[in-house]
């Protein structure tokens, strides 16, 4: 594939067709919003309705290990952004380096949740009716926990789907098929991989450091 | 709308690109501030470590949004578009909410109504004290709730009497009282509940001071409360009535049971 | 076409089984009547203008792109008469949700597929209600399953009854006799069969009823559908009916008629008709005679052995038939040949 | 207007030939007509199930099936209808076909992830599907907790079904926000967009904004069946009202991605049919937006009678009567746009009266339902089902087929025949009257909806009602027939036979393949009409 890209014959040129593929990227992370924004409903009902429920969930979970996967997402941001950076400034193997930097921060989030996920196992710490965990007496902690490994698990999904297309554009990028005039993909997925960072920005705190 | 006019007008500005030192910098701030979040979070503020948890994720959330994403530099639709989302999502909360946190009389445990005559006023001045017209009140809630297991004479022969072990108590026998038959103590029994029979402080106090008053009368003979005794019942004779009549809030379980019992009557 | 004048009596509104209903009502044909108006505009004005502003020779359309004045007016206008009829309405609802102290509690249990009617006495009825005329009464509802509706048209009441909360309605009935009640809320299969009949009694007979004396009120209107027309007991005991028709009674009384047929067609469970004495098949192959015995524990322990090809839902009448009325019952299925 | 007349034989239909160039086609015309079949077999097998449902309450008692069996054909009726057919209907097969020619664009934003939407559809609706050769489902269309937990039926394939058709509406809903955006001709302003492409925008927002919330919900009451996270289900301590709020939240809002795409067409057909621009354009696009905005703050009532807070309904009943002043202000404006124009009796027009008819009623029967008292006796009864289906069937069944005449011969360069047209059009109107009239009595006199069986005064309203739903079914079948025999035989038509201002009319019928040699250029409103 040549350096030189021809834009779809339905824009009349490159950058719009740009500007549309990011606004429909945006448009996107609205539904993304919005798919969460159920969960979200649901956590704060269990915990406005019940105040002591977090107060006595959350010491069953690490908050060691959610502080270590937030700043592992943030680095992954970081990255990415660099990669978009030099991706822009056509500098392909420096966007490609960071571009895999992401790929392993993105894996790295992915052992320590399993880590975590392990443990809850072990202890019976499941959602709703799987829930077999005798320390923790609160009525409605099968609840908390099945809000805690679905909106989680949610999330983790989102990682395993960004590491896809992150993946997707490191060969793309090792191919040189990016240049400071086409690099739509790469814009695309950053922004993609960024929202996911968001989620987790606040699922961190809103799960680990309640008290 | 202006240069939107047209989705083929030429928007000719070049892409903004975001220094190197720049991104560093934000990511400085975003893990300063996870820093800050964590150890706040080991102190207990109360109310307070919530908002301040809230307030530092919507900080990061906002840098990362504006210069990793970089909505401050990019086209003003793009950045209507993604906070409507946040606004869609307030709306599902708050209606949510209007419900979830503003239920009524629904949940069994508020409903007080659902307990009979819950609340009124009182029917009767010093109901500790037996009267004619206090023994008939007490007869016809016996009558409503006693005779399927003390029998319509207080025998502790009613229907359900078979069934039960130890056998219901035969009012009209003065043995097996352990702890005598003055009317206080029944009303203790009535609130407590013993063996097989359930608490009936869902009723009002004073309702139960009068099946008191009518089961002493199937007896031989009737024990008065001393003072004494009527103290240690916490009842302050010097007052006309026994104060607040609303009925004890009963635990749920509870009242589960006696609706199972009453389905299987 | 008499059916159709015969529906629309009353703006189609059932009878009204209370003074609440009589309120109600105005309020409706006060909405019927402003939506006749409004839609008289909307389709009057759309056939005049069809007709005078039709395509025909010499005549040319005038464009007009609009007229705000107008256009504020028929915004206004609507806003404000929908904030009264808001207003109306809600202050019905208002009286809906304000229980009187005094009302006399009954305890309603939804069932798949049946109502259960719990008095404070601690007498419970199964698909019959009795209440007094005149009286608050306060229905206190929950359910044993999934969601189902409460829904007396006769009071224009409706609330959904839901599993693990306790929601309650009230009602003054102003109307003697019987009242239809429906389940409104899907609950499976015999959805339309959980019926159950309201009687309002006037005061005599309401003391009657309580004190466990026969009455006589109007008889229950159920269709052969719902198991044919039956008297309402004079509860706890059954009347004066031959055994036969007592059984037939219970079997409609206590909601049996949603689930068992008695003319051989299978609804949820297996029909009445030419059962008594046959061997029947179990779900687990074996055999059992359909006898006295097999009667008793199927109303005791319904699950415990059950007819093949059928689910295991029938919920238990221990504590709701008596041996007399399982007497009356096996008395009703030997007349089933 | 500018106009590009070019004339080659090649369109959009002989462009390329072979079953492939079809099924991976990126030409938004060919994908919008493989939605339109596909649509349409859907709404035949929908249309079975109602026709079947009808014949069942022909009679009280036993008429042809079992109660589990009708119980299992009302869900399919819904299920069907709702989710694979009123939904996609307007925006994914007409509305692909129409808003980039409206727009004078050659394609929508994105071709691939519009036929990735499509394949995703397809796939969604075979889920839902399949459970018809299974065990099927009997929860109704709603899938209510806790019975939806507990029935024993294949509900999760319904429910992964839904999942996966949400997928397909929200990428036709991005794809329509940025071609709106992106796309349009020179010259065409906001305050130039045919109504039309305003009715397909906000419909977009709603389906970005609202879906993702179902997709979550099906989600969680799929989890709920599977292991029991309790969240739903009250006997692990769930509460089944906040189902009901989770549901509604997307439910709600769909009933207008069902309304509003109909209204544009509308919006369409009067003007032209009219000779004149219509009636406070400013006022149509503003009302469009009106409901599309209140659709998201009224969903509770739904939920009345359900438990919920007398707070939560007092708030509801008092928003829901918003939803009355737009949608009032669209209807006036549509019959003054009528006024002094030079009305032409074409079977669009036609269909147009009809809507016009119905909606108003559905629309008045409306507030019956958000006045709360009136609600808690209507609720649950025919009453209801008689008022979304004259808003649903009525309102946008009417307007698809009016659109479907309006556009037939711009899709395929032939005309119908127009006095068999005007015939059936009439027959469905009476039989649709017919069909559901009734049921505002029957319910209003107290049978509950989703009833097997039911007391026999109630026997002949509904016999009326089976009555009618068969005149609907032989006009649909009359319908099918001219319409498909038009296709291959019908009169070659031109390229404007209705003289419609609007882009699509301006290049020649069939569209050619990339819609306009010449990116036409706009300097007028959508419809000044000079004749």
């Amino acid at each position: 594939m040549s350096n030189v890209r021809h834009h779809a014959h339905h824009f009349d040129s490159a950058q719009a067709e740009f500007e549309a593929s990011k606004q429909g990227l945006w448009v996107f992370l609205v539904n993304e919003v919005l798919f969460f924004s159920g969960l979200f409903v649901a956590y704060a009902i269990y915990r406005v309705g019940n105040p002591d429920l977090l107060k006595e969930c959350h010491h069953f979970l690490n908050w060691k290990l959610g502080a270590t996967n937030t700043a592992v997402l943030i680095g992954s941001s970081l990255t990415m952004a660099l990669g978009v950076t030099y991706a822009q400034k056509g500098e392909q193997k420096k966007s490609a380096n960071m571009i895999l930097l992401t790929i392993l921060c993105a894996f790295g989030f992915l052992v320590i949740k399993y880590i975590e996920y392990s443990h809850k196992f072990h202890d019976g710490l499941l959602p709703g009716a799987l829930f077999h965990n005798h320390e923790l007496t609160h009525p409605k902690a099968p609840q908390f926990f099945s809000i805690y490994f679905v909106l989680t698990g949610l999330h983790g999904i989102h990682v395993v789907g960004g590491i896809v297309v992150l993946f997707w554009i490191w060969i793309r990028t090792l191919k040189k098929e990016f240049t400071p005039e086409y690099f739509t993909p790469v814009e695309c997925v950053g922004l993609y991989w960024h929202f996911v960072d968001l989620v987790w920005i606040y699922l961190f705190p809103l799960l680990y450091l309640a008290s | 709308m202006s240069h939107h006019d047209s989705g083929h007008s030429k928007q000719e500005h070049h892409h903004h690109i975001l220094p190197v030192a720049m991104a560093v910098k934000i990511w400085a701030a975003l893990m300063v501030l996870t820093f800050t979040t964590v150890f706040v979070a080991q102190f207990d503020f109360g109310s307070l470590n919530f908002i301040v948890a809230m307030a530092v994720a919507t900080l990061k959330a906002v840098l990362v949004c504006l210069f990793f994403m970089g909505l401050k530099y990019d086209d003003k639709q793009n950045v209507v578009i993604f906070t409507t989302s946040f606004l869609f999502l307030a709306v599902f909360m708050i209606l949510t909410f209007s419900d979830l946190f503003f239920r009524g009389d629904v949940m069994l445990k508020k409903d007080e109504a659902f307990f009979k005559a819950a609340s009124g006023p009182a029917k009767f001045k010093k109901p500790w004290n037996s009267t004619p017209e206090i023994v008939a009140h007490g007869k016809a809630l016996f009558e409503a709730q006693c005779v399927t297991c003390h029998g319509a004479e207080g025998k502790g022969n009613g229907l359900a009497a078979a069934a039960l072990n130890p056998k219901p108590r035969n009012f009209t026998a003065a043995d097996g009282w352990k702890n005598g038959r003055k009317p206080s103590v029944i009303v203790g029994t009535l609130t407590k509940g013993l063996n097989a029979m359930p608490s009936f402080a869902a009723l009002p106090l004073e309702d139960r001071w009068s099946l008191a008053h009518y089961v002493t009368n199937f007896g031989p003979n009737i024990d008065k409360d001393t003072p004494a005794d009527l103290a240690k019942a916490g009842v302050d004779t010097s007052k006309d009535t026994l104060g607040a009549v609303e009925s004890k809030s009963v635990p749920v379980e509870v009242i589960m049971e006696r609706m199972a019992e009453d389905g299987k009557k | 076409m008499f059916f159709v004048t015969e529906a629309l009596a009353n703006n189609g509104l059932p009878q009204q089984g209370s003074e609440y209903a009589t309120r109600f009502d105005s309020l409706y044909s006060f909405l019927i009547w402003v939506s006749i108006f409004f839609f008289a505009i909307v389709v009057v004005g759309m056939i005049v203008f069809a007709i005078k502003f039709r395509n025909r020779p010499g005549w040319k359309a005038k464009n007009i792109h609009g007229h705000t004045l107008l256009e504020i007016f028929w915004t206004a206008v609507p806003t404000v008469l929908l904030l009264a009829i808001f207003g109306w309405g809600w202050m019905l609802y208002r009286d809906l949700r304000a229980f009187p102290t005094d009302a006399m509690e009954i305890k309603v249990i939804g069932k798949q597929w049946l109502w259960q009617f719990q008095y404070d006495d601690g007498r419970t009825l199964t698909g019959e209600v009795y209440v007094p005329v005149g009286k608050p009464v306060k229905l206190t509802m929950t359910s044993d399953d999934v969601l189902h509706g409460f829904f007396i048209p006769d009071f224009r009441l409706k609330r959904d009854v839901v599993p693990g909360m306790h929601g309650s309605i009230w009602f003054e009935a102003t109307q003697e006799g019987k009242h239809q009640v429906y389940c409104t809320a899907y609950c499976g299969t015999a959805h339309s069969g959980m019926l159950a009949s309201l009687y309002v009694l006037n005061e005599k007979d309401w003391n009657d009823w309580k004190h466990g004396k026969k009455i006589n009120v109007a008889p229950n209107e159920l269709p052969l559908a719902f198991g044919g027309s039956a008297a309402p007991s004079a509860a706890p005991q059954g009347g004066a009916l031959s055994l036969v028709d007592q059984g037939k009674k219970l079997s409609q009384t206590k909601g049996c008629v949603a689930c068992h047929s008695d003319d051989g067609s299978a609804r949820v469970g297996p029909s009445y008709k030419g059962l008594w004495g046959s061997q029947v098949e179990l779900a687990d192959g074996s055999k059992v005679k359909f006898d006295e015995n097999y009667v008793t524990e199927s109303l005791y322990e319904p699950n415990k052995r059950i007819v093949k090809g059928f689910q295991p839902t029938m919920p238990t009448f221990k504590g709701q038939v008596s041996s007399e009325d399982i007497n009356a019952l096996i008395a009703y299925f030997k007349s089933l040949k | 207007m500018s106009t590009t007349t070019h004339d080659s034989g090649s369109n959009y239909l002989n462009h390329s030939k072979g079953i492939m160039s079809w099924l991976g086609t990126l030409d938004h015309k060919r994908i919008g007509l493989m939605y339109l079949w596909t649509v349409l077999v859907f709404f035949f097998i929908g249309g079975v199930a109602a026709l079947l449902v009808r014949y069942e309450l022909i009679a009280p008692g036993q008429t042809i099936m079992s109660a589990d069996a009708y119980n299992k054909a009302f869900t399919y009726h819904g299920t069907i209808m709702v989710f694979m057919v009123i939904i996609p209907l307007i925006p994914a097969a007409l509305g692909n076909f129409f808003l980039p020619l409206q727009l004078g664009a050659k394609d929508v934003a994105f071709p691939r992830l519009n036929l990735a939407s499509y394949y995703v559809f397809i796939s969604g609706a075979a889920l839902a599907v399949t459970t018809l050769f299974l065990n099927g489902v009997d929860t109704g269309w709603t899938f209510y907790t806790p019975y939806s937990i507990r029935t024993g039926t294949s509900a999760t394939w319904v429910l992964m079904g839904a999942f996966v058709m949400g997928f397909s509406s929200i990428f036709t809903g991005i794809n329509f926000i940025v071609t709106i955006h992106k796309l349009r001709a020179p010259g065409l302003t906001w305050n130039r967009l045919p109504l039309f492409c305003w009715a397909l925008y906000a419909t977009s927002i709603i389906q970005v904004l609202a879906t993702p919330v179902i997709a979550l919900t099906v989600f969680l009451l799929t989890l709920e069946r599977a292991f029991g996270i309790g969240i739903f289900d009250p006997k692990l301590g769930g509460d089944p009202v906040l189902f009901q709020h989770f549901f509604w939240f997307y439910s709600h809002p769909a009933v207008y991605i069902m309304i509003i795409p109909g209204m544009g067409i509308i919006n369409e057909i009067i003007p032209v049919f009219s000779r004149k621009t219509v009636f406070g354009y400013t006022a149509m696009a503003v009302a469009i937006f009106g409901i599309a905005l209140v659709a998201f703050v009224v969903w509770g009532h739904h939920m009345f009678v359900s438990n919920q807070s007398d707070l939560a309904n007092f708030l509801f009943s008092l928003i829901t009567m918003f939803v009355a002043v737009p949608t009032g202000v669209k209807v006036f404006s549509w019959v003054a746009t009528m006024y002094k124009g030079s009305i032409h009796f074409d079977t669009p027009m036609l269909y147009a009266f009809a809507f016009l008819f119905v909606f108003t009623i559905g629309g008045l029967t409306g507030v019956f339902l958000a006045t709360i008292a009136s609600d808690v006796h209507l609720t649950h009864t025919y009453f209801v089902v008689a008022h979304f289906h004259y808003v649903m069937v009525g309102g946008t069944l009417m307007a698809f087929l009016g659109g479907m005449h309006y556009w037939w011969p711009k899709m395929f360069g032939r005309m119908y025949n127009e006095t068999l047209a005007k015939w059936t059009c009439l027959l469905i109107f009476l039989g649709f009257n017919v069909t559901f009239f009734p049921q505002f009595i029957l319910g209003s006199r107290g049978m509950p909806r989703r009833y097997y069986d039911y007391l026999p005064e109630f026997t002949e309203l509904n016999r009326m009602s089976t009555h009618g739903s068969w005149m609907i079914g032989a006009g649909f079948m009359i319908v099918a027939i001219y319409m498909i025999y038009a296709i291959y035989k019908g009169k070659v038509a031109n390229s404007n036979p209705w003289r419609a201002s609007t882009l699509e009319w301006q290049t020649p019928s069939p569209p050619p393949h990339d819609n306009f040699a010449v990116t036409p250029v706009v300097t007028s409103g959508p419809y000044e009409y000079h004749d």
